[in-house]
C-alpha cells in the first residue's frame, strides 16, 4: 500500500466496480435526469421563450434530483449486508473509506450529469455562451451535491423510509448551491459580472471538502452503534 | 383606549379577518401544545408502576 | 489480552446482563454460550468495539479500546450473522476487494486458493446471489484464512455449513489457537474444538 | 453537593434535572400569561393606529415575536447539541428534542401570520421574498429535524443523529439567508419589501415586547415540561422513577 | 373473511398500518413534494408572472416525482423478507392482494399530494378558479400514477439499481395523465373548455384500474420465480 | 400424497440433480440430504411451486401443481431460509397479518400463546427489528402452530435455534406427523425426530 490515500483509492475502484457491474446504474440516473428535464416542458407547454427563461433552473433541479435518486444507495447496501461494519472495524482510516465512497457518488452520478448538460441546455435553446457557464457552475456544484448528501444519507441510515426522509433533510441545505449555479447564468444572460457567484460556490466547495467527509463519519458511527 | 365599541374592535378598521385570523392561530396554536403535552403525560402517568402521579 | 471488566449492557429497559469481567488470555478460546436472546451478539459487538456498553470497559492489550481504535482494529477480525458480501460480485472479487479496504492485498492466487480450500472451485466467477446459504458462509469464511489477526470474533460461525465444511474450519481454529491466537465463538451446536474458556449469559 | 459550589454536573443527570423543572414550570406558565395579558392590552386597546397601515399593522404582535423566537428556538437547539457532542451529556439531546415542536410552531405562526399580513399590504399571500424564503427554509429544517428524530426509535442515536443535524442546519441558516437575499435582488427591483414601520410608536414598541417575553416564556414552561415527559419515557423503569412514583 | 374482497382489504389495512408505524414515511412523501415543488422558483427566479405560468406543470411533475420516490418501496420490501413470496403461496387471489397494496400506496403518498395542492397553487399566485381545476385533476391523476408505477415496481423489483431504472420506465409512460392534468389547468386559462381533458384522464383512470393489477400480478410471479 | 417424478433441476449450465423420483405418503417426513450447494433449496422451492423444474413433475393428491394452484396452496405452508418478517411490525402483528394475507384469523389470544410457547413472552410489544436472531426464527416458527396444513415444506428450521427451541419444534413436528400430516425437511444438524424417509442430492 503506497500513501496515505492508498484507503481513498481502494473505496473508489471498489464502488466504481460496483457500479460497473450493474451498468443500469449509471445510466439510468443520467436517464432520470435527462427525462425529468424534458417532463418539464410538457407539463409547462411548449413556449419557446418561457423555457429559455427556466432552462438554467430546471437543470439545476435536475441535477439535484438525480444526485438524490442515487444517495440512497450510497450507505444503504453496505449497511445492510455488513460491509460498512467491517468498514469501521477496518485499521484504515474510515473517513477516508467513506470520502472515497462520497468520490465514486460523484463519478457515478454527477460527471455524466455535467457531460450531458450542454445538450439539454441546446435542447432548451441557450445560447453558447450560456451553455458554458452553466456546465462550469455543474461542474464546480454537483460535488457539492454529493457532499451534502452523505451527510443526510448518514443520518438516515437504516431508517425506514429513509428514501423521502433524506429528501427532506438535503433538499433545504442544497439551496445555495441552487442559487449560485443556476444564478450565475441568469446573471450572466443580464449582464452582470459571474466571479461573484462562482466564487461563492468554489468557496462552498471547499467547505464541504473539508468538512462533510468528517460530519459523515460520524453520523455512520452513531448509525452503527 | 382606541376604541368606541365592540363591533368597531371585530372589525378593526376593515382588517379583521386578517388581524384576527393571525391572533386566532396564535391562540389555538398555543393552547393545542399544552394541551396536547397534558395528554402525553396523562399516557405516561398511566404507565407508571403505581398510579400516583411523581412530582 | 482482551480482558473485560464489570460490563453491563442494557438493550431498551431490559438488562441483558450485569457486572460481566473475564480475561482471554492467547492461545485460548471462549465460548459465549446462553439460549436465544441472552445477549450473546450484544456482547459481540460491544467486544469489536461497536457498541457502547452501559457501564464497564474492555481493554485490549491492557489498553481500553476507544484510546486506540485503528491499532485495535488491526489485531481483530469480526464476523456477523450478516456476511459482508455483494450479490453481484464474484466469490473472488468479494473476498479480494474486502480486504483491499481493510489494507490487505492477498492476491489473486492466494484467494482462489482460500476459496478452493472451502470447496468452491468452480464458482470463483459465479456472481455471489447464486450461491447457496451455506456457499455464502464459506466465501465469509474465507477470510479467517486470508488475514492474519491475533483476535478473532467469530458470531455463529458454524451455522448453514455442512459436515465437511465445520470439519475445515474447525482445523483453522484450532491451528490460529495453537499459533498464539485467541478467538471468541458463539453457537448453538456443539463445537469440535479442544475444551476453552467459557462464559453462559 | 457542597452549598457554596453549584455542581452542575448534577443538574445534567436527568433524575436531578426532573424536579428542578418541575417546580419551574408554573413560574414560567404565569408569567407567560401575565406577559400576554399586557401585550394584548397595549397592542390591541392602547396603541395607535398606523398611519399608513391603518389597523392592519397589529399583526406586528404576533408576527415579530413569533419570528424572532422561531429563530431563536433553533440557535438554542444548536447550543444543546454542541454541549450533547461534546459532554455526552444525555440531558442535552432531550432539551434539543423538546424545543424543536415549538420552534415549529413558531415558524409556522411567523409564516401564517406573514401571509395574513401580506395579502391586504401586498395584494398577494405569498411573494419569493428572501426573508419570506429563508424563512419557509427554516420551518423545513425544524420538520426535518422532527421528522428524523421520530424516525430512529433508539433514543440515543435519535439524540446524536438529531445533534448533527442541527449543528448542520445552523451553520446553514445564514448562507440559505444570504443566499436567497442574493437570489432575490438580482432581478427584482425592491417591489415588495417589509416596511420597517418608521419611527415606531413606543406603545407599539412596547406591545411588541410585552409580547416578545410572553412567548419566550412561553416557549421556556414548554420545553421544560415536554423535557419531563421525555425523561420519564426514557426512564420509566429505572430507580429513581419507581422510587418517586412510589412516594 | 366476508365477501370476496376480504383479501383486498386486509392488504389495505396491513400496509396502511406499516405505514402508521413510521408516520414519518406518510409526511416525508409529502413534503417532498412540498419541497420540491418551492425549489423550482429559487432555481428559477422570483417573477410572480413567470411563476404562474408554470405553476400546474410544477404541481404535477412534483406530484409525478413523489409518487414515484415512494413506488421503490412498494414491493421491495416485501421481496426482501419473503412476503411477496408468502403473498403468491397464499390461498388467496393474489391480484386483490396486489391491488390491495397500490390503494394503500396511493392513499399514503397521492391523496395528501391532492389535499395539499391548493395550498402550493396559492404560494404561486393562482386563481381560486384554476386552484380547484388543478386539485381535482390531480384527484383523477395520482392514482393513475399509482396503478402504472406498481407494474414497473414490480417489472424492476429485485433488480439492483430498480430506484432508477424503475423512474426510466414509469416517466414515459405518466406522459399522457401530465399532458392531460396540467393541460387542463392551461386550457381553462385560455378559456377553452376543460371536459375534453377530464373526460380523457377519466378513461385512462378506469383502463388502468382494471389491468394494471393484473399485469403486476404477473410480472410480481415471473419476479419471484 | 406429494409426489415427484423425473424431475431434473439446472441453475446455469450446473445439473443439480437428474430424474428424481419420489412420493411422500401421510404421516411421514422426508429429510432432504446433501451437502452445501447440493440443490435442497432448489428442490423444496420447485416442490412449494416457487420455481418450474427443467423436467418431471409434482404432483399433490394425484394433480399436478400448476393445475390447481390455490388448492395446493391451500395445503401447503412452506419456510424458506429467509422469513417474511417485518423489521417495523410486532411479533404479533407480523403474525396475524401474515396470517391474515393467507385467509386465517387465529386471533389475538391465539398467536399470543403461540409466541409464548415459544418463550417469546413480554415480547410480543417489541418491534421484531430488536430481536435476536433466533427470536426471530421463532416467530416465524409459530406459524406452524396456527395456520393448519398438511404439507409442510421447510428450509434448515433449525438454524439459529437454541437447545430448548428446537425441542418445541421437533415436538410440533411429531404432533404434526401423528396427525396425518407430511413434511419435507432439510437440516445440517442431528435432528432429534423419528426416522423418516430420506433423499439424498
Ligand atoms: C409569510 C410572510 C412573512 C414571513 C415568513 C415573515 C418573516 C419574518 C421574519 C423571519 C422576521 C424577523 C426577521 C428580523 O427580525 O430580522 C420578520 C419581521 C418582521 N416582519 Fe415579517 N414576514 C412575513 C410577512 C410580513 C409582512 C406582510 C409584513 C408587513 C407588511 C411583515 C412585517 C414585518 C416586520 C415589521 C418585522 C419586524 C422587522 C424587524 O424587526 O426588523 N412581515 N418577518
Ligand atoms: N429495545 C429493546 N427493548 C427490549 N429488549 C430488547 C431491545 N433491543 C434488544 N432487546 C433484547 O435484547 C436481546 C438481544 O439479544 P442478542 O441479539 O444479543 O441475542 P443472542 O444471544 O445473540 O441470541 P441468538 O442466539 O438468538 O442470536 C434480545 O433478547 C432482544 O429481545
Ligand atoms: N447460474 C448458475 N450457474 C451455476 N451454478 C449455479 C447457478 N445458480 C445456482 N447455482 C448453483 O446451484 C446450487 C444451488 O444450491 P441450493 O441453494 O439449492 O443449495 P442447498 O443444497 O440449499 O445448499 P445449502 O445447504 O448451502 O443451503 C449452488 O451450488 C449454486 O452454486
Ligand atoms: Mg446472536
Ligand atoms: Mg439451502
Amino acid at each position: 500500500m503506497n500513501g496515505a490515500f492508498a484507503p481513498f483509492r481502494q473505496a473508489v475502484r471498489r464502488d466504481l466496480l460496483l457500479a460497473a457491474r450493474h451498468k443500469t446504474e449509471v445510466i439510468t440516473a443520467l436517464f432520470f435526469f435527462v427525462i425529468v428535464v424534458n417532463l418539464l416542458p410538457l407539463g409547462i407547454g411548449p413556449d419557446q421563450d418561457l423555457l429559455r427563461k427556466i432552462a438554467p433552473g430546471a437543470l439545476w433541479i435536475g441535477a439535484l434530483l438525480a444526485t438524490l435518486l442515487g444517495l440512497q444507495r450510497l450507505f444503504a447496501p453496505d449497511h445492510q449486508d455488513g460491509t460498512l461494519e467491517q468498514m469501521a472495524l477496518s485499521p484504515q482510516p474510515f473517513t477516508l473509506l467513506i470520502a472515497g465512497k462520497i468520490m465514486a457518488h460523484w463519478l457515478v452520478s454527477g460527471l455524466p450529469v455535467v457531460m450531458v448538460a450542454p445538450l439539454l441546455g441546446v435542447q432548451f435553446d441557450l445560447p453558447g455562451r450560456s451553455l458554458a457557464i452553466l456546465t462550469l457552475s455543474l461542474l464546480l456544484g454537483t460535488p457539492i451535491l454529493s457532499l451534502i448528501g452523505a451527510v443526510g444519507a448518514a443520518l438516515t441510515l437504516g431508517v425506514r423510509g429513509s428514501g423521502v426522509l433524506l429528501s427532506l433533510l438535503i433538499l433545504p441545505l442544497y439551496i445555495p448551491a441552487l442559487i449560485f449555479g443556476a444564478g450565475a447564468v441568469e446573471a450572466d444572460l443580464a449582464g452582470l459580472g459571474i466571479e461573484g457567484h462562482f466564487s461563492l460556490l468554489g468557496a462552498l466547495l471547499l467547505a464541504c471538502i473539508v468538512f462533510a467527509p468528517w460530519v459523515t463519519t460520524v453520523a455512520l458511527r452513531v448509525a452503527l452503534e | 383606549m382606541q376604541w368606541n365599541s365592540w363591533s368597531e374592535f371585530w372589525a378593526m378598521g376593515g382588517y379583521g379577518l386578517y388581524v384576527w385570523g393571525s391572533f386566532g392561530a396564535c391562540l389555538l396554536g398555543m393552547t393545542l401544545e399544552p394541551w396536547l403535552l397534558l395528554r402525553r403525560r396523562r399516557a405516561i402517568q398511566a404507565r407508571l408502576p403505581r398510579k400516583e402521579s411523581i412530582r | 489480552m482482551l480482558s473485560v471488566s464489570h460490563l453491563t449492557c442494557q438493550r431498551g429497559e431490559r438488562v441483558l446482563f450485569r457486572d460481566l469481567s473475564f480475561a482471554l488470555p492467547a492461545s485460548q478460546w471462549l465460548q459465549v454460550a446462553g439460549s436465544n436472546g441472552a445477549g450473546k451478539t450484544s456482547l459481540l459487538r460491544i467486544l469489536a468495539g461497536l457498541s457502547e456498553p452501559a457501564e464497564g470497559q474492555v481493554t485490549w492489550k491492557g489498553r481500553r479500546l476507544r484510546e486506540d481504535r485503528a491499532a485495535f482494529h488491526a489485531d481483530l477480525l469480526y464476523l456477523g450473522h450478516q456476511g459482508a458480501l455483494k450479490e453481484e460480485l464474484t466469490p473472488l472479487e468479494n473476498l479480494t476487494l474486502g480486504l483491499g479496504m481493510e489494507g490487505f492485498s492477498p492476491g489473486e492466487e492466494a484467494a482462489a486458493e482460500a476459496l478452493g480450500r472451502f470447496g468452491l472451485q468452480g464458482r470463483e466467477q459465479l456472481p455471489t446471489r447464486y450461491l447457496s446459504a451455506g456457499q455464502r458462509r464459506r466465501v465469509l469464511l474465507c477470510r479467517l484464512m486470508l488475514r492474519p489477526a491475533p483476535l478473532w470474533i467469530l458470531d455463529e460461525p458454524f451455522t448453514a455449513l455442512d459436515v465437511h465444511a465445520v470439519g475445515v474450519l474447525s482445523r483453522l481454529i484450532e491451528r490460529h489457537l495453537a499459533s498464539g491466537g485467541s478467538a471468541v465463538l458463539t453457537s448453538h451446536q456443539a463445537m469440535p474444538l479442544p475444551p476453552g474458556l467459557s462464559v453462559t449469559l | 453537593m457542597s452549598t457554596s459550589l453549584i455542581n452542575w454536573f448534577k443538574f445534567a443527570s436527568p433524575a436531578s434535572f426532573y424536579p428542578m423543572a418541575g417546580r419551574l414550570v408554573p413560574w414560567f406558565s404565569a408569567a407567560a400569561l401575565l406577559l400576554a395579558a399586557a401585550g394584548l392590552w397595549v397592542g390591541l386597546a392602547i396603541a395607535p393606529t398606523d398611519a399608513q397601515q391603518g389597523e392592519g399593522y397589529r399583526i406586528i404582535f404576533v408576527h415579530v415575536p413569533a419570528s424572532w423566537m422561531s429563530m431563536f428556538i433553533y440557535c438554542v437547539m444548536a447550543f444543546w447539541s454542541a454541549l450533547g457532542l461534546s459532554f455526552n451529556t444525555r440531558l442535552s439531546g432531550m432539551m434539543t428534542s423538546a424545543l424543536a415542536p415549538t420552534g415549529a410552531l413558531f415558524a409556522f405562526l411567523s409564516l401564517w401570520t406573514g401571509s395574513l399580513w401580506g395579502k391586504p399590504m401586498w395584494g398577494a399571500w405569498w411573494v419569493w421574498d428572501a426573508r419570506l424564503t429563508s424563512q419557509l427554509i427554516l420551518f423545513f429544517l425544524y420538520l426535518g429535524f422532527i421528522a428524523l428524530q421520530a424516525a430512529i426509535d433508539d433514543p440515543r442515536r435519535a439524540d446524536k443523529a438529531g445533534a448533527i443535524l442541527a449543528l448542520v442546519g445552523v451553520v446553514n441558516v445564514p448562507i440559505i439567508y444570504f443566499s436567497v437575499q442574493w437570489w432575490n435582488t438580482l432581478h427584482q427591483g425592491a417591489s415588495v419589501s417589509m416596511t420597517k414601520a418608521p419611527s415606531m410608536a413606543h406603545t407599539m414598541l412596547a406591545g411588541m415586547l410585552l409580547m416578545a417575553l410572553a412567548f419566550w416564556a412561553y416557549t421556556i414552561a414548554m420545553a421544560l415540561i415536554r423535557v419531563r415527559c421525555i425523561i420519564l419515557e426514557r426512564e420509566l423503569t429505572s430507580e429513581w422513577v419507581k422510587k418517586n412514583a412510589m412516594e
